[in-house]
């Protein structure tokens, strides 16, 4: 889907980054120190500085490009490429609507499906809880994933420990909670099934 | 004649836009005549009572241009002049004065094809918002304050 | 009562074509004060001149106006018939019906009524026109030069050599800047000390010029042609006629552990030293913070050895006044330490070096004797890493301008250390190269193509040590980004250039503009890039913007040119087209009512104070004055005056006024 | 000095060492812990990375919740927690209409004027009052100061100021009697999140720092943040598998150093829930401990760490 050229021609993936983040990605000058301070570049599909180069190139198929990469779900949100940006690109927050939009859209890479599931099911915990309950996030993700063997030596290791809990520790009105999801409910945390879902 | 001619003043500065009409001049490009130019050394001297002067004096329209920001040949006497601007545009809002009837441009020494458009857009514009008779005269000083003595 | 004169130009068809001159003509002469009025074929040929001239005589004309083509093309001809005929060139204007009428109307009745207004409009002006006389200012021939690199040499040796005297000052003990301190310089590697210490020679033995080192600026006053400067001598605890530089008391010195300036912290010196031996002067210098006699009351050695006697522990810092009639700004530049790069170490790394202690490592009269050895531990290192754009065009770091001469040094060092460790690797981590100039881009390939330089497009991330080595972390952007990680035993970072730490206290105390970074500002980035906003003070080298060699020598001839020219007539005399704050009876004695929005308007610091005093001495009121000699004509001033008490010459409002009363 | 607390999901679950830690050395340095009534998760990187209004929302709740209670100060120790609150207060501080927004949808006033601060905010405060006076056994040995992510960064929101090379944590350490080691780590991201989607990730990550900090003769791994815990501690022997290697240097919360330096007994500080035993080859050891205290010998040997 490539914007015929027209007066007012549709916003594109760059202009949607900035209206959202306030975040202009012509700022790059594409010096690579994100990439070179990744903690993740060397699994990524492309390298920060890519995804904004694609973003600046904005040619017939970029914005699928960098809706459907993968790196946009690696990224950990470390912030170490912020920190040393020369030109003060706050990547981490462009990578936040970057995701945003990719979940909206039903972009998201096959392989962020872990990821994903991950989230969703933290989120999920959080709704009904109130806080965090991690027993149920756990079963939760693995039958998410079927990702049921993984991980199944820390769970005792845990236990063993005392630091598992069985039962949640609800709050007292996680009613509010609920309704706090519910007030900020859109698509992005009931993505479509066409990427995100197993 | 019928048609209604407004008469336009504008205020320049002598460095760009003077230079830039005289391109205009050289060459050969033609715009309304109904321009009539007070050459200044910058847009920076441009006290704004001379804009109310001009209106008061019988001007439908005027034209205040000087260098481009960054050109000025007194480093800023044209962001002074802007910067005034913008304060001095609400007073006149307030006191009754048409803003639609005051253009500021930029218009350099190499850009003659620039004064000739603008001069003729600003003609088109006045023309269609016909004589300026509602100026409130009061603004301006009389003649006679400047006569020689 | 006004007697105006109107002669309406032909210019041969150019304006007769299309505008009816003789319709102006005789339309002007029905104008109230005109007296005469005429059309001719060519005003600007000499019987045109001529019919002005006799009229003036004949007519006792008290004002002209020429109806012809452009002032800018015209005016000073017109202006000289009149002054020859005895009317002051300032009541003589022109109405340009070329330009602005003729040639760009069709020729129709709204044109040539157009025409007579354009003639109405410089009448009603030229009435209230008023004599102005030239503005003579007289100059003090002497120029001062702040600052004792290869820029203020330059331009003090330009000016003494056209024969007038100049004062050069110098902070540290010792002539040179920074360019004593390179190695070999680009494109050509020759080297950088022989080529500058004759000069440095030179300037020392000069007639006309004064040399003070260890000296600063401490005030300026005064306008063009006409400053007053008070210099600090610093104390050097020497006096430096009766020491001959024998040296024996550097010899002596206990203190022995300072880390040398001149060798960017890489050598040691002693307390009382010479900083480099080409030093002009060559006289020692008592460092006092590390004088051991300074700081506990003991020791003299130096005086004990001293053969000249030479020493003055008691010597104080002296106040030198001098008159000078312009001044040339060649303070320099300094560059970021390696502590201004977190991500770098914050220069905790002794091997992460800048790229002007890599010039003392490879200079032959450096603390190695030009073998490239790391800090650390005196290595030869077999890999380097270069680091271009360290703290350049980096808005995070403050500093988004392009230093411009990094891109050529970091491929002069990569191509020295290469010659002087045959077996050494290499790598230039960068993210452009900017080798504009001549034989620059091919001095930059020669390092890629026989000196296998390795030149890796990406900036690095990070460097921290491990075992010894530093591991550098980048990517190659040309290759996907692939991370590079290289393990290296010295990194030279080709740290920012930056204004000295105290530039704009400099410029604060010679009023003169700087920017954001500090750089002094010149007056018009394109046309007046060697002179300043303050009449009469220029600039050259990098104090202005980052600049090599090259640059900084052709910026220094050329403000050393103004100056000469400046200094070319014993009085400086300019168009009298100026601002003027007016003056009244008593009691009132000016309409100004000293709200001095002027002064901090004025681009050109034009704008004095004068108190007025009754004859007794009693402060009656401060009010706003222009200096002449100093003042552009811009009128900016005027119109913020809130008084209405400032004018322009040539432009007042009366003159405005009365223009726009006959539109 | 009383201070509002926000422990965050993590202090109740698989790192409540921390928490009971914090709690045990608190009378000791003179703070009063209030917890924040009925607090909620932060929501976390999950609601960061899938819903930006939620991922200020659940924060601001928490906000609005310690500002009802009258705290000026909030004290987070975990430090991604941190990081959601402190950057939801600036965005809330800068965005007014988006303050309203969001306090509608919590449907509590949120006017911004509690402070959230780091545990190491907190613990510099208590130590440069005489913290070292208190100290019982100095904690002599070398320790790797490790500050992950959200204590540098952002700088404009980050509790410690040196971005590349912070030193809060290490001037904590050297005021119980540690030497805090230099190393190259101390900044570098854990993996954090990924903990459980992407376990290589974090193994290799987690790994890199683990190496250096060994390598460099560091006997203890000192954080202040559950995630990097659990990463190098819970996650260890994915990280031995992975680099083939057997380091053994436990990974401590800085509050249970400073709870050993000032005499507490090892499991009212929690030590015997991690993963990697505390041990040291002497000093500690040797000091005197409350029977029972010591840890038990199967948690300490080597097999241990190379189950699973």
């Amino acid at each position: 889907m490539s914007h015929p050229p027209s007066t007012n021609a549709p916003a594109t993936l760059a202009d949607r980054v900035a209206e959202a983040t306030g975040e202009s990605v012509f700022r790059c000058y594409q010096c690579g120190k994100c990439a070179a301070g990744c903690p993740l570049a060397a699994e990524m599909d492309y390298e920060p500085n890519q995804i904004l180069r694609l973003l600046q190139l904005n040619l017939p198929g970029t914005e699928e490009e960098v809706l459907g990469s993968l790196a946009i779900w690696l990224c950990l949100t470390c912030e170490t490429c912020a920190a040393r940006c020369p030109q003060e690109v706050d990547l981490p927050r462009i990578m936040d609507y970057l995701r945003q939009e990719s979940l909206q859209t039903g972009q998201a890479h096959p392989k962020a499906k872990d990821i994903l599931a991950f989230h969703q099911a933290f989120l999920e915990s959080i709704r009904k809880n109130g806080r965090l309950h991690e027993v149920g996030l756990i079963s939760s993700y693995k039958l998410k994933t079927w990702h049921l063997l993984q991980d199944v030596g820390v769970a005792p290791k845990l236990l063993a420990r005392g630091k598992l809990s069985l039962l949640p520790h609800g709050i007292a009105e996680r009613g509010k909670v609920a309704r706090i999801f519910e007030k900020c409910a859109d698509t992005a945390t009931t993505p479509t099934e066409k990427g995100a879902a197993p | 004649m019928a048609a209604f001619e407004p008469k336009i003043v504008a205020f320049v500065c002598n460095w760009c836009t003077y230079a830039g009409a005289d391109l205009t001049g050289t060459s050969r490009i033609k715009y309304a005549p109904n321009v009539r130019m007070i050459r200044l050394p910058c847009t920076g001297r441009i006290d704004f009572m001379l804009i109310l002067q001009a209106f008061g004096q019988g001007a439908d329209g005027v034209i205040v241009s000087g260098c481009h920001p960054g050109d000025c040949h007194y480093t800023a006497g044209n962001y002074h002049a802007r910067r005034r601007w913008i304060l001095f545009r609400r007073l006149l809002d307030f006191l009754g004065v048409d803003l639609r009837r005051i253009h500021f441009a930029w218009v350099s020494a190499a850009e003659g094809a620039k004064w000739a458009e603008l001069v003729n857009e600003v003609a088109a514009t006045i023309r269609e918002l016909g004589p300026y008779d509602t100026f409130p005269k009061r603004l301006a000083c009389r003649p006679e304050a400047v006569e020689v003595a | 009562m006004p007697r105006i004169g109107v002669f309406v130009c032909h210019c041969g068809e150019n304006i007769a074509g299309t505008v009816d001159t003789a319709a102006v003509a005789r339309a002007a002469a029905e104008f109230p004060g005109v007296v005469h009025s005429v059309d001719y074929k060519y005003m600007c040929s000499d019987p045109g001149q001529n019919l002005i001239k006799q009229a003036i005589r004949e007519k006792k004309l008290t004002g002209v106006v020429v109806a012809a083509c452009s002032p800018r093309m015209h005016e000073p001809t017109f202006r000289r018939a009149c002054a020859e005929a005895g009317l002051n060139p300032f009541l003589c204007e022109m109405a340009n019906l070329r330009e602005h009428c003729s040639w760009v109307h069709e020729r129709t009745a709204a044109t040539t009524e157009k025409a007579i207004d354009l003639v109405r409009i410089l009448v009603e002006k030229v009435k209230r026109n008023r004599p102005l006389y030239p503005i003579n200012v007289p100059i003090t021939r002497t120029a001062l030069v702040l600052g004792g690199g290869i820029a203020g040499i330059q331009a003090a040796l330009d000016i003494a050599n056209a024969g007038h005297k100049v004062i050069l000052v110098e902070r540290q003990a010792s002539i040179g800047g920074h360019m004593a301190q390179l190695s070999e310089t680009f494109p050509t590697l020759d080297c950088s000390q022989c080529i500058l210490t004759p000069r440095m020679v030179e300037v020392a033995q000069h007639p006309n010029i004064t040399l003070y080192t260890y000296s600063e600026l401490e005030r300026l006053e005064g306008f063009i042609g006409n400053f007053r400067a008070v210099i600090r001598k610093k104390a050097r605890s020497i006096d430096e006629t009766a020491c001959t530089g024998c040296g024996a008391c550097i010899q002596k010195c206990p203190t022995k552990k300072i880390p040398s300036e001149f060798n960017a912290q890489l050598g040691m010196r002693t307390a009382i030293y010479v900083p480099f031996p080409q030093a002009v002067p060559n006289k020692p210098v008592i460092d006092r913070e590390h004088c051991v006699y300074f700081k506990t009351g003991r020791c003299k050695l130096c005086e004990r050895v001293c053969p000249a006697k030479a020493i003055r522990y008691d010597q104080e810092d002296m106040l030198i006044e001098v008159n000078v009639g312009a001044v040339v700004a060649a303070t320099g530049y300094e560059v970021k330490g390696p502590d201004f790069f977190p991500e770098y170490g914050y220069g905790q790394y002794k091997d992460v070096i800048t790229g002007l202690q890599f010039e003392r490592l490879a200079s032959a009269s450096g603390p190695t004797q030009g073998v490239i050895r790391r800090p650390s531990d005196g290595a030869v290192p077999q890999t380097v890493v270069f680091v271009a754009c360290a703290g350049s065009r980096d808005p995070a770091k403050g500093l988004n301008y392009c230093s411009k001469i990094c891109c050529m040094y970091t491929a002069k060092h990569a191509m020295l250390y290469r010659h002087k460790v045959h077996e050494g690797r290499a790598y230039v981590f960068y993210m452009d190269i900017r080798a504009g100039g001549k034989m620059y881009e091919e001095f930059v390939r020669r390092a890629i193509e026989e000196d296998q330089v390795n030149y890796i497009r990406g900036r690095v991330s990070r460097i921290y040590e491990r075992n010894g080595k530093l591991i550098v972390k980048g990517v190659d952007t040309l290759l996907n980004s692939r991370p590079v990680e290289i393990e290296a035993d010295l990194v030279v970072l080709a740290t920012a250039m930056v204004p000295q730490p105290d530039a704009e206290q400099l410029a604060q105390r010679m009023k003169v503009s700087y920017d954001e970074y500090g750089f002094l500002a010149e007056a018009h980035p394109k046309l007046r890039p060697v002179e300043m906003n303050t009449a009469g003070i220029f600039v050259a080298g990098a104090c202005q913007a980052p600049k090599d060699i090259p640059e900084s020598v052709a910026q220094a001839s050329g403000a050393a040119s103004k100056v000469i020219a400046l200094f070319s007539k014993e009085e400086l005399s300019r168009e009298p087209l100026v601002a003027v704050v007016n003056r009244c009876a008593p009691p009132e004695y000016s309409t100004c009512i000293g709200c001095f929005l002027c002064e901090s308007a004025c681009p050109y610091q034009a704008i004095e104070r004068e108190e007025i005093r009754t004859r007794d001495g009693k402060l009656i009121k401060t009010v706003a004055k222009v200096n002449q000699g100093v003042c552009q004509g811009c009128g900016t001033c005027v119109a913020l005056c809130r008084s209405k008490s400032i004018d322009l010459q040539g432009f007042t409002n009366e003159q405005v006024f009365a223009e726009l009363i006959a539109v | 000095m009383k201070v509002g607390f926000f422990p965050g999901c993590s202090l109740e679950g698989s790192s409540r060492e921390y928490n009971e830690s914090l709690q045990a050395i608190a009378p000791a340095l003179g703070l009063e812990l209030c917890e924040v009534p009925d607090w909620n998760c932060c929501g976390a990187t999950a609601a960061h990375t899938l819903n930006h209004k939620l991922a200020l929302a659940l924060p601001a709740r928490i906000l609005a919740l310690a500002e009802q209670a009258g705290f000026t100060e909030l004290l987070v120790p975990c430090s991604a927690c941190l990081a959601r609150l402190a950057s939801t207060r600036d965005e809330l501080t800068r965005n007014e209409a988006l303050r309203r927004e969001i306090s509608a949808v919590i449907e509590l006033p949120y006017a911004g004027t509690t402070r959230v601060l780091s545990v190491l905010d907190v613990l510099l405060t208590c130590a440069r009052d005489g913290l070292k006076d208190r100290v019982r056994h100095p904690f002599a040995h070398k320790v790797a100061c490790y500050y992950g992510c959200y204590l540098t960064r952002p700088a404009r929101l980050a509790p410690c100021r040196r971005t590349e090379d912070p030193q809060e944590m290490d001037e904590l350490m050297r005021a119980v009697g540690a030497e805090p080691i230099d190393w190259a780590f101390k900044v570098e991201c854990c993996g954090a999140g990924l903990s459980v989607s992407r376990l290589e990730t974090v193994a290799e990550l987690s790994g890199r720092i683990l190496a250096d900090a060994a390598e460099r003769g560091a006997e203890a791994i000192v954080v202040a943040c559950p995630m990097c815990h659990t990463n190098l501690d819970l996650r260890r022997d994915a990280i031995l598998r992975r680099r083939g290697t057997n380091w053994r240097l436990p990974v401590l919360y800085v509050s249970q150093v400073i709870g050993l330096a000032l005499g507490l007994n090892e499991r009212t500080l929690g030590l015997h829930r991690h993963h990697v035993p505390v041990r040291f080859p002497a000093a500690v050891t040797r000091q005197p401990m409350e029977v029972g205290a010591g840890r038990s010998a199967s948690d300490g040997s080597g097999a241990a760490q190379r189950e699973s």
